[in-house]
């Protein structure tokens, strides 16, 4: 494997790269494992030099540091720092990384005390809120989604190689969904984040008949209020919408805004 | 541009039909940001029959990195030996500053309309440019240049916002030979800036004089091109001189996917700035909504 | 001779989330020898409480990337059970083909890529496409499969989307699945391959008295549901979990541990043969056999070949779920589920073991109370006191700080640990 | 014109000759949570599932034309040239059965963008060239306003259009293609009666409008009213999602995407339906964005449609099919968003 290849005549090093996952399923990191058919191609675009998953080797000389995961304990935050102080690019990868992801679901109880008696009882157990790297540290791209999509990472690996911009599409999900024909999920009566979601999944769960759950985060222009009214026109309880902002992180202001809504309305 | 509507292989006429491989012959660094590349359509055939006229564009192709938009700066007479000065703004401007001479990229057009300098003979020719506006309006000096006798007064003004962002000024000397008025004015000096500093509408003021309607304005004809708040003031000014409307001629940027009038990114209202434009005459501007 | 070694493993490689190996040897004696769990817990327990029933899988299936199918039929299987719902067998069949695919990608995944590197003496799969090519490319067209067929099952790969509480949301085109049979067919070549690999590996010849523990059921090798069994001969039903599991807390843990008739249990894919030998299909068990796989197998190094008999198990009962499959018309993807107030339980075999899922609603299928009880938790104290006996073991053997340390990472691999999953 | 008559049992036949060929036409796709039946082009293997009956599909038939993602070429690179491949598609014939009046307009509006000097878009071109279309007669929806748009009659664009009368199908044919491949089906020529019951047709088909549409002087009043500030609530509503876009079968903007291959040997290009109601839309070089705001984005597709269109073609770009209004989850409607720019106010819903 050269260490360097030509595109147009313009050198294109291969970047040293490192895998790090803070509190998170590690389905991400799978996702570029469970990539068969271009994995070998991945391996010869970047110098892997540290994937605790997968190698043991491991090295701090990495320029592109990926981390997935969020931060929800004090020994994350230091080895977040270090990846940070290492790496020359620090990529936040899925939405655990980028927003907090299901993580942050224990959050809106805003009672840690009683999060953790719920689960070990009245056992010492150390966890902070479940919070996004760019809480405390510069992020410099964010890859969204739970979990990722291969083709998106490689897409935009394959951009960072080159030094071509990486844009994420600015409009939400719907467009891809009616790309591939779907019969709109509120039409079968099921609750949809699509209309206000980031695309670049291409419409994942909607082509399969299951309603966006939000976990790419909000595009850019997302209407809120607007979805609101459709959930409720579709006579779906807003209980459902609020489940969806509220699960993945991204849409974290909005979702405690409607539960603080909802809840007085009870 | 009269063209069979039908190709050999059965398939209508397209851009396909209109793109070419070309190499880039050179680069020069103008400025920090702005590079000049010299490109050469590589078939003989269709280098020799690459006809454009000042103000058109070109699609520019950077296989895999992107395509997109450039006037053409050089001389219409030299045909598919072209010359494009590019800002590196994004992924494909900043990706084309790295490549090196003898790379291959991809041309297609030339496209939209162009600044009617032949309609301009035997009258004056007024060019104002502001920052990169100077691009576009290069292909008009030339020809103008190149046909000196045939025009009237010549008068260039040019402003940039420092002396180390002026273009072509290897050039200057060579156009104030063929006794053109060339008018330089920078927003803020720099070190051993001699030239007058402050905005182009200043000099325009001086050149047109005080308030009342001037006698030369029947037979000028304004090309302008630069930043959107530069066309409002200049084209207001020249108006109120007296300048007919349909005798100034601006040239609109807008984002462009395909430079054929099919993608609608560059549509403002009915029209296409790359079909219809990017040359408009102020009149047509007027009638456009949120045009500049 | 009297050997003195220090192991420090922290953060092992090669294993889903964070743990670490300490062992201390002074002269011939073992002062410490310990697995420490340190993954950051992540409370999904707590996350159900108040959420519609609809939360659970989808929420749940994020407790784990690998096993998130598992999970994900847990939890849908839990709510089912809770709002005594049985599935139609059609959506029975699929989920169980769907489950099959993701134990065949994720031992696959285990086996080649995580295990494989110590037998053949390299730190990662990485050198192994240049000095094994062949080996890779099986591997890599295994796991294509399986994960080509949870695509095309659950809609995903990896947090399925077709998977619901009633059903599936939209079923596979025949069309698709005739081709996964020929596919599954054709894949029993690499995985016979894979087993003349194996049997060329060194595995290591250790072994402990462990009690094992899976599901059961009356004639089939089970994977969703049954009673649950232990070699040392308790037998309960699915929903006594917590009497089979009895959770506690150590202070080296940040996980859950768990233990039954002795000091620690074992789940997973060597728990599961030790207890259902006999419902192996026919090339499973004939490699099983080949491999020197006969119950009850005490070497928990063995789990690695216990896996790769139940890939071949999985692959032959899977092209006979699709003819199944085939040979019905469809049924409507999914029914109706009305919630109702109650407890839910389910037991569901995951590539590591026994995973259990226990939800309890009120009247509109909120949820009260979640509890998840991860088979790589149920393992952890075994694997804590296995390392005790390796260290030991290695002492006896005359082994030195690298070989020691090796061994010791090899043995917590070869359970598979899924430790994120474990500390969710 | 010719015009003949053939009984209705004749349609199989007419669906077999055809059949050599791939059949697209209106099929079921599902059923919605209230009752309504869901249909949507695609491939016909037997007649039976063809739904000639089908009030509207959820897309439009433009999507064999223009497909929402299209490689448009594809680069093999060498050390610093390249070979580049393009392929227009359209090698494939495809019969297009049971396209209502609407949507055949709607293709010969996309013709006079796409088939226009001096660039037609070959890749439409090419499939436009390998398509024939059997048109058929339709029942109105509460969304249709095509009698305002002028489009719910065809003179042209398909090659054979069906209406059916009863036990027979009137069948106006508009090809030579057309016409030889009716030679082989029993034809007789209609008389004073099939001219009475197609007549009956129209004004049945007539009485069915519900949707109004007022296009008088529209292009004028839309020019006047730029600034209405009905603009800003439509704006407000909007989602921004190009759902309208993509049913529509009139609208064909596109953006232009590049994808380099990971072994970086060649590089793809791409083409993808886009909609001018996309944030990024009227986004330039250097960040700058024409049209920031949801409202003007929202206006901007009506004016394309309803000003700018007319201007250049004098006729509106939008054939009254409804689909925009029935797919847009906000509820904003052709009819409703004309008639609020010309009362100067939205109606609440
Ligand atoms: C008729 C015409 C003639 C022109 N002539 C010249 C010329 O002679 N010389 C010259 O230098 N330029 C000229 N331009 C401008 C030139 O086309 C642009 O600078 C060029 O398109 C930039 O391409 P790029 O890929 O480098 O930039 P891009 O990467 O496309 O964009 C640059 C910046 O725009 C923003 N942007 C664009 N699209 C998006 C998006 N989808 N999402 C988010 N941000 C976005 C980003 O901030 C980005 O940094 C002309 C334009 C036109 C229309
Ligand atoms: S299913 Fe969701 S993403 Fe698709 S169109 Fe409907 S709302 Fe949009
Ligand atoms: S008008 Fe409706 S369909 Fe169109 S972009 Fe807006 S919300 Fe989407
Ligand atoms: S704008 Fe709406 S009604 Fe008009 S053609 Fe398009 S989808 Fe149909």
């Amino acid at each position: 494997m050269k260490d360097e290849k030509k595109y147009l005549g313009v050198a294109v090093p291969r970047p040293k790269v490192g895998f790090f996952e803070l509190s998170s399923c590690e389905g991400c990191q799978l996702q570029l494992l469970n990539n068969e058919s271009t994995l070998l191609d991945f391996l010869d675009l970047v110098k892997i030099v540290n994937f605790r998953e997968a190698m043991k080797e491991s090295s701090d000389a990495y320029q592109i540091a990926f981390v997935e995961g969020s931060v929800t304990r004090k020994d994350e935050v230091d080895r977040l720092q270090k990846i940070r102080h290492n790496a020359e690019l620090v990529v936040a990868l899925g939405s655990c990384a980028c927003f907090g992801g299901v993580n942050q679901l224990k959050n809106r109880f805003h009672d840690l005390g009683w999060v953790k008696r719920e689960v070990y009882g009245d056992y010492p157990i150390d966890s902070q809120e479940a919070q996004p790297l760019s809480a405390f540290i510069k992020v410099d791209l964010e890859i969204f989604g739970c979990p990722i999509k291969k083709e998106e990472v490689e897409r935009i690996v394959t951009n960072l190689v080159l030094g071509k911009e990486v844009r994420h599409p600015q409009y939400p999900v719907c467009m891809e969904c009616k790309a591939h024909e779907n019969i709109c999920l509120f039409d079968l009566g099921e609750p949809c984040l699509g209309p206000v979601t980031r695309a670049g999944c291409d419409a994942w769960c909607p082509s399969n008949r299951l309603g966006c759950w939000g976990c790419r985060g909000p595009a850019p222009a997302a209407n809120l209020s607007e979805l609101e009214r459709i959930v409720a026109r579709h006579d779906i309880p807003l209980e459902r919408l609020l489940d969806r902002l509220e699960c993945f992180g991204g849409f974290s202001g909005e979702a405690e805004r409607l539960r603080t809504r909802l809840e007085a309305a009870e | 541009m009269s063209k069979p509507s039908c190709s050999k292989n059965g398939w209508p006429q397209g851009l396909d039909d209109y793109s070419h491989r070309a190499e880039i012959t050179n680069v020069y660094a103008l400025t920090a940001t702005e590079k000049l590349y010299q490109i050469q359509i590589i078939d003989p055939v269709a280098r020799r029959n690459f006809l454009f006229r000042a103000g058109q564009f070109v699609m520019l192709e950077v296989p895999g990195i992107g395509e997109a938009p450039f006037s053409i700066s050089s001389s219409p007479s030299r045909r598919g030996d072209i010359e494009l000065c590019i800002r590196a703004v994004g992924t494909m401007t900043n990706f084309l500053g790295r490549l090196e001479r003898g790379v291959m990229v991809g041309i297609s057009g030339p496209f939209g309309t162009c600044f009617p300098v032949e309609d301009m003979v035997g009258e004056d020719v007024l060019l104002l440019a502001g920052g990169l506006g100077i691009v576009p309006l290069r292909a008009p000096i030339m020809t103008v240049l190149e046909n000196r006798s045939r025009y009237g007064r010549v008068d260039i003004i040019y402003g940039a916002r420092r002396p180390s962002e002026l273009l072509f000024g290897y050039q200057h000397a060579m156009w104030r030979q063929f006794d053109v008025g060339l008018e330089v004015i920078v927003d803020e000096g720099e070190e051993g800036w001699q030239g007058p500093v402050g905005l182009i509408t200043d000099i325009l003021g001086q050149r047109l004089g005080q308030g009342e309607r001037c006698q030369f304005v029947d037979k000028t004809n304004a090309i302008v091109c630069g930043p959107p708040v530069m066309f409002k003031y200049v084209c207001d000014m020249l108006i109120k001189a007296g300048l007919p409307m349909e005798k100034i001629f601006v040239s609109l940027e807008r984002r462009m996917h395909c430079g054929q009038g099919k993608c609608c990114r560059c549509n403002i209202g009915s029209t296409y700035t790359c079909v219809d434009g990017p040359v408009f005459d102020y009149w047509s501007v007027l009638n456009l909504k949120e045009a500049i | 001779m009297k050997i003195s070694c220090e192991v420090d493993v922290r953060h092992l490689t090669r294993v889903e989330g964070h743990g670490n190996i300490r062992i201390s040897i002074k002269n011939g004696q073992v002062r410490e020898a310990r697995w420490e769990v340190v993954e950051t817990p992540r409370f999904f327990e707590a996350m159900l409480v108040g959420k519609l029933y609809e939360n659970a899988p989808y929420v749940s299936g994020r407790i784990c990337g690998i096993c998130s199918i598992g999970h994900t039929l847990a939890s849908i299987r839990a709510i089912e059970n809770g709002f005594a719902f049985t599935p139609s067998p059609q959506t029975a069949k699929l989920r169980l083909l769907l489950k099959h695919m993701e134990t065949l990608q994720s031992h696959i995944l285990h086996i080649y890529f995580l295990a494989a590197p110590d037998f053949l003496g390299v730190g990662s799969v990485l050198p192994l496409t240049k000095t094994h090519p062949e080996v890779v490319q099986q591997a890599l067209r295994l796991k294509m499969l399986a994960n080509d067929l949870c695509d095309g099952v659950g809609g995903r790969r990896l947090h399925p989307t077709r998977t619901v509480v009633g059903g599936f949301t939209m079923l596979p085109d025949k069309y698709g699945l005739r081709q996964f049979r020929q596919r599954l067919g054709a894949s029993l070549a690499d995985l016979e391959a894979s087993a003349e690999l194996f049997a060329s590996f060194a595995i290591p010849d250790f072994s402990r008295e462990t009690e094992f523990v899976s599901l059961h059921q009356e004639g089939a090798y089970p994977f969703i549901g049954g009673n649950l069994l232990s070699t040392d001969g308790v037998l309960k039903e699915e929903h006594e979990y917590r009497p089979m599991t009895n959770e506690y807390m150590a202070d080296y843990s940040t996980s859950k541990l768990s233990r039954l008739s002795r000091k620690s249990f074992a789940v997973g894919a060597l728990a599961r043969l030790n207890n259902n030998f006999e419902y192996l299909q026919p090339q499973a068990a004939a490699i099983a056999g080949e491999l020197g796989l006969r119950p009850v197998n005490h070497n928990p190094f063995m789990n690695n070949v216990a896996q790769l008999v139940e890939c071949v198990h999985v692959v032959e009962e899977s092209i006979s779920l699709i003819d199944e499959l085939l040979a019905a018309e469809w049924q409507e993807p999914r029914a109706h589920v009305e919630p109702k107030a109650g407890i839910g339980v389910s037991a569901v075999e995951v590539p590591r073991g026994i995973l259990y899922h226990c939800l309890e609603f009120d009247g509109k299928g909120r949820i009260q109370k979640a509890d998840c009880v991860i088979p790589t938790s149920q393992n952890h104290a075994n694997i804590y006191h296995d390392i005790e006996e390796l260290a030991v073991f290695c002492v006896e053997q005359g082994k030195d700080d690298r070989e020691t340390e090796l061994l010791a990472e090899m043995l917590v691999r070869a359970y598979d640990p899924c430790i994120s999953c474990s500390v969710h | 014109m010719i015009f003949k008559v053939f009984a209705a049992q004749e349609l199989g036949r007419l669906f077999e000759l055809l059949a050599v060929n791939m059949i697209v036409g209106p099929v079921k796709k599902g059923g919605a949570a209230d009752g309504r039946v869901l249909y949507d082009f695609a491939p016909v293997y037997d007649l039976a599932d063809l739904c000639l009956d089908f009030d509207q599909t959820i897309h439009s038939a433009k999507k064999y034309l223009l497909p929402y993602v299209e490689e448009t070429c594809s680069f093999k690179l060498e050390e610093v040239g390249w070979e580049k491949e393009v392929d227009y598609g359209g090698n494939q014939p495809l019969v297009l059965f049971g396209l209502h009046a609407c949507d055949i307009n709607a293709l010969n509006k996309l013709d006079k963008v796409l088939l226009a000097q001096p660039y037609p878009n070959q890749f439409y071109g090419a499939k436009r060239a390998g398509i024939f279309i059997v048109g058929h007669s339709c029942q109105p929806t509460p969304a249709c306003f095509c009698h305002a748009m002028g489009t719910d009659s065809v003179l042209h664009g398909c090659d054979l259009f069906l209406t059916p009368l009863g036990d027979d199908y009137f069948v106006e044919i508009m090809s030579s293609r057309a016409f030889h491949i009716l030679e082989n089906l029993n034809l007789r020529e209609p008389g004073r009666d099939d001219h009475r019951r197609f007549q009956g047709v129209v004004e049945q088909r007539k009485s069915l409008f519900t949707a109004e549409v007022d296009t008088s002087d529209l292009t004028k009043i839309l020019d006047m009213e730029f600034d209405s500030a009905v603009w800003a609530q439509w704006g407000d509503r909007c989602l921004s999602c190009g759902t309208c876009a993509q049913v529509c079968p009139t609208c064909y903007c596109y953006g232009v995407e590049e994808v380099v291959a990971m072994d970086m040997k060649g590089a793809d290009k791409f083409r993808q339906l886009y909609s001018c109601n996309l944030l990024d839309f009227a986004q330039v070089a250097g960040g700058h964005n024409f049209r920031p705001e949801s409202r003007s984005r929202l206006k901007y597709r009506y004016y394309h449609k309803h000003r700018g269109f007319v201007e250049a073609f004098e006729e509106a770009l939008c054939v009254g099919c409804g689909r925009c209004g029935t797919n847009c989850l906000a509820d904003i409607t052709v009819p409703e968003v004309i008639a609020s720019v010309r009362r100067g106010e939205v109606d609440d819903v």
